[in-house]
């Protein structure tokens, strides 16, 4: 397995979440001391106690994530993104394919070729930017019809061609504009998904951020749904749900419980296939390590689907969510 | 009978009875005019409600297409039903509560509409030829699309590949049961994929999106038709006109959303009148059957050991008699 | 066959093209005299000459036809268009689809299933309107690449339900500009040649008046071509040939007659597989017999290939434009 | 050496040759400089020919792509080549004359080019990967598409079809021959017709599009590839700047229809630079044999009647051993 250090955050410019603040401040203390070079038995003592209580500090953080707080994890800006995954699955190889045929090359998703475990895989993905500029240019990874029309041609090539299909998913979901309704992004969206089902290439799907609505399932049809630990997906976002629901978007947090979009609540709903496993804190503070579970968990994938026909990928994928829903008959 | 002349016709009486309004009846004649008389959202006018239910529920003055229930719409619209899952309902995955449990949302939702969920699905005849469909009820929780919608419409569209039947589903929905969560979701793909199991079997699926339908409906099964249609006056998208002006800080155009608006910019087919509807589905089913040949349906309800309903098999022989009639032509 | 008679141009509302004008100086002429009631034999005699000169005329005029004055006809204002045929094929059954599903619906390209010889048949047409304010609304039947993805939209309808496409063809072409450019409008004509080449029904194709380069070619692969009588079709028009090659467009008329471009031409070249007689002065004198001539050819034309699998529709279209090419080799 | 240190390098000697110049050299030394040195048409540098070249005939000062002809783009693109139809020419089936006969244009064409005709097709070999190509020349007759155009590209599908090999197609041209007609025009139904039969056999279909490709070339195959790549610099469209300004009556702007435009309007995948070219449609065939897992071509060779060219041989070899050192990485 190849793999290449991503162009990573440092470990001091890694900007700290609020439920992270007292660790952080705890470290800074432990460091001050540790720098202070001054041996007295009566600092190394007290530089072990606040070791153990960073320890404690540190378990009772991140031991019991609450859905708000990974909701934050999933939406930090320094999280690792999908053109950062892709050079560092395959270093050498990455040809990136551009544009709908049609008139546009919506930079909302970005899609190409990468060469993985000596396989030529289709990669397409949610971006979201590092930084406003890049942002900006990313549309925050939320797509217009014109994206998923560029991702389903390059669908179609992977299944001409024989290629698995990865797809990288972190967005708000589609964008709400003007434009987006005048041309067609229900329609795009569905059609992708219909055309997703009817693939002949095994498809894996990796939520690593935020996953959010039709947005996310117009390149989410998948054999496996992969989530990062603390991705999330869901049918509307928590302030959405909330300002529907409770009248008001200052209930995300519960509204962010109540919908159950945790990878772990979604394991255990059977929607998600497997948990990928991050660094303690978030991705964002080992991107090299996060892209090698991602990396681990695609050769998995791949060594699981393998020898499977067109036929039985395709009835795999049509089982999968035809048994997704809970109701009663009488 | 032109809308005009039944306008003229009906005029007489209307005031009367307006007249009879304005002069002070009590209490008891303001609710039996209630019950007998419908003001019309659109243009104000007062109708006799059973002459607005003889016109499909349009108004006949202005126009304005009435929201209808499914069992209505299949009226309207079949000349025989059979209903499938009937018995089927939501129960409450997620154990939500937002300000009430959703079990008593869904207890509320029941009792209100008379409806078990917001869709009824069943095999139906139209100019006797028979069709899978799935009509959805806005008047159930907004029509929303939770695990029951999916299932139900999934079976409807496997069941239309099993009978060898083209597909109808009529959409009315405010988008995705958020009560289900992630359950709501995956009904999209759900549907979605047996629809690419009836594209393939090459079968004719034809929609018609009714005011409104919105978000995941339209995201999924409302815009894979074949041939979609739109009726009159209905407001079809995907993200909600709210929604779209907090984003963009401005106000969108008064007729953004609406059916023509659809059909301007290339997304629906046909944009019919209610009353327009029955025999324009006929006529496609009519067109759709010739080139395709398909139909041994009496055969596969053998097959699936049902009785044969004497509708169909009607229909049946209606179908086989017409590539020699169309040649009479 | 049913066939309503056509919202048709009335005789003396038709406009005559320059080269008809004697025609119609002398005509007047014998309808004054017949219309003077003078019965006496000076008259009578009169009458009989002229009605003799003019049968002379007549032959002279319209029996050796130029290709620049069958333009000329090609391209009557009055001339039979796609809404006015389709109408007359099929009073009792037209289902028009509109749009491309992807953000437009492109009224320079109309089409719609018919019922014909109690068979559906799809029908695509490149349309110009009555008069300018249709013209505007049709874009003088000069299609974008919306127009061109409408009509493959279509075209796949009709493959996947086994129905028989027809395609009427009258455009000076697609549309140069700068939206056309920017939506790809040479891929999109591109696709649709590649899958018409690739349908499994039947195809027939009228050039109905003029029909010009790639825009025609958009909606014109076909198991056979039919041309009206004084239909024209050419891979470049006239006028753009002798500005590029003349260097100036006033030499359009020889450059019609150097490039082969009527009925007759493509005939004798094996690209057009039958002419459609015309109405003596044009299509435009009779809607009517005019869309009779095209059904009774399009019943042929159907009779041809019925029975023909999916394989020799394919194969039978491919052969035919296989051997369409004049070279040497040593 | 960076372009930088190259241009460092090479300034003294070219400034040198311009003072000489400055002072006045006869006519016979002018000749020689002509022929040894090439002025940018883009920032005037004058260079020596001899470096241009070796530097794929792109200025080394501002990166300009300069025209190259057919048979250097193969010689710059494959390891090995074999060319098919070497001797097809045009015949006169309109018997055209507009201010001269065809036919002596095209003999005239013939001579200043020292081509038969616009296109020149063939076997080669990529990176030790066989390849069906046709690369079209824009030095005769303007590239312009015609019979023999569409014929031998038409052939050189069909043979990758027969050899089970990929296709790429290079192009420049301005259009379609008018010179002859009709058969012009239909020599894009041909070409997209057998591609067609290569998409419906999964082969790889790949286009290179070069300063300029328009009119027909666009329509047609120009824009049917799998993999659109525009080389740097080129400009690509259907209609011309000059009809699209004279038809909206509008200035275009300046990077209208260059590559880099057509890519922001989704039109194309890759945008390359000369140099880069090779070993990208290298890297491109390795990925897409390795998923097809197509190629016997050998084989093919011997099934057609046709001696095995060495560099297929050794191909062939090279290819069979690369699923295995794929696994290596
Ligand atoms: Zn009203
Ligand atoms: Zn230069």
């Amino acid at each position: 397995m190849m793999m290449s250090t991503p162009s990573a955050v440092s470990p001091e410019k890694i900007q700290p979440l609020d439920f992270e603040k007292p660790l952080i401040a705890l470290q800074k203390q432990i460091e001050f001391l540790a720098n202070a070079q001054n041996n007295s038995e009566g600092i190394t003592n007290q530089l072990q106690t606040l070791q153990q209580q960073a320890e404690a500090l540190r378990q009772q953080v991140y031991g019991n994530l609450l859905p708000a707080q990974r909701l934050q994890i999933a939406r930090h800006p320094q999280r690792p993104n999908a053109l950062e995954v892709i050079q560092a699955l395959s270093p050498d190889c990455w040809i990136e394919l551009h544009g709908d045929r049609a008139g546009a090359d919506d930079r909302a998703i970005v899609g190409g070729i990468i060469e993985f475990e000596g396989q030529p895989i289709m990669v397409v993905g949610t971006q979201k930017g590092r930084g406003m500029k890049e942002n900006l240019v990313h549309n925050f990874g939320m797509a217009n019809p014109e994206g998923y029309r560029k991702a389903l041609r390059l669908f179609e090539h992977a299944n001409k061609f024989n290629m698995p299909i990865l797809t990288l998913i972190d967005t708000p979901g589609a964008y709400p504009g003007i434009e987006g309704e005048q041309h067609a992004i229900g329609h795009a969206i569905a059609l992708n998904i219909r055309e997703m089902a009817r693939m002949n290439v095994p498809i894996f799907s990796v939520v690593m951020g935020e996953a959010s609505s039709g947005g996310a399932l117009g390149i989410g049809v998948a054999n496996h749904i992969y989530m990062l630990e603390h991705a999330q997906y869901t049918v509307i976002s928590p302030e959405g749900c909330a300002s529907i629901l409770w009248r008001s978007a200052s209930f995300a947090t519960q509204a962010a419980e109540a919908l159950k979009i945790t990878a772990q609540d979604l394991t255990t709903f059977g929607i998600c296939d497997a948990i990928i496993p991050e660094p303690q804190g978030g991705g964002h503070y080992d991107t090299q390590a996060t892209v090698e579970a991602i990396a681990k968990q695609l050769k998995a994938g791949l060594e699981t689907f393998k020898g499977y026909t067109a036929e039985a990928l395709k009835n795999q994928r049509y089982d999968k969510y035809r048994s997704i829903g809970a109701f009663t008959e009488i | 009978m032109s809308l005009k002349d039944w306008f003229a016709q009906r005029k007489e009486s209307n005031q009367a009875e307006k007249q009879l309004d304005a002069d002070g009846m009590n209490r008891i004649a303001d609710e039996q005019y209630a019950k007998l008389w419908h003001q019309c959202f659109s243009c104000n006018t007062n109708l006799p409600k059973k002459d607005l239910e003889e016109n499909l529920h349009v108004c006949p003055v202005c126009g304005y297409h009435n929201r209808i229930g499914a069992y209505q719409r299949i009226a309207q619209l079949t000349d025989a039903f059979v209903e499938w899952d009937a018995g089927m309902a939501a129960t409450d995955p997620l154990v939500f509560t937002d300000t009430e449990p959703y079990v008593k949302r869904v207890a509320d939702a029941q009792r209100k509409s008379k409806l078990k969920d917001a869709v009824i699905t069943g095999l139906g005849t139209i100019n006797e030829q028979p069709i899978a469909l799935a009509v959805m009820d806005f008047a159930y929780m907004g029509g929303s699309m939770g695990s029951v919608v999916g299932e139900k419409i999934t079976r409807a569209i496997e069941q239309g590949i099993a009978l060898n039947v083209p597909v109808l589903v009529i959409t009315a929905s405010g988008g995705a049961r958020m009560q289900e969560g992630m359950f709501s979701l995956m009904q999209m793909v759900k549907t979605s994929a047996a629809l690419a199991r009836l594209h393939d079997a090459g079968l004719l699926y034809l929609t018609l999106l009714t005011e409104p339908t919105f978000g995941g409906v339209t995201a999924s099964y409302g815009t894979l038709g074949d041939i979609i249609i739109a009726e009159e006056g209905a407001r079809i998208g995907f993200a909600g006109r709210r929604v779209i002006e907090q984003t963009i800080h401005q106000k969108l155009p008064a007729d953004f959303q609406t059916a023509g608006y659809l059909q301007k910019y290339g997304q629906v087919d046909r944009v019919l009148k209610r009353s327009e509807i029955k025999a324009e589905i006929g006529t496609l089913l009519r067109l759709h059957h010739t080139s395709s040949g398909k139909l041994p349906l009496a055969q596969a309800y053998q097959q699936l050991n049902l009785t044969v309903p004497d509708a169909v098999l009607q229909a049946e022989i209606a179908l086989h008699k017409q590539p020699a009639m169309a040649h009479n032509h």
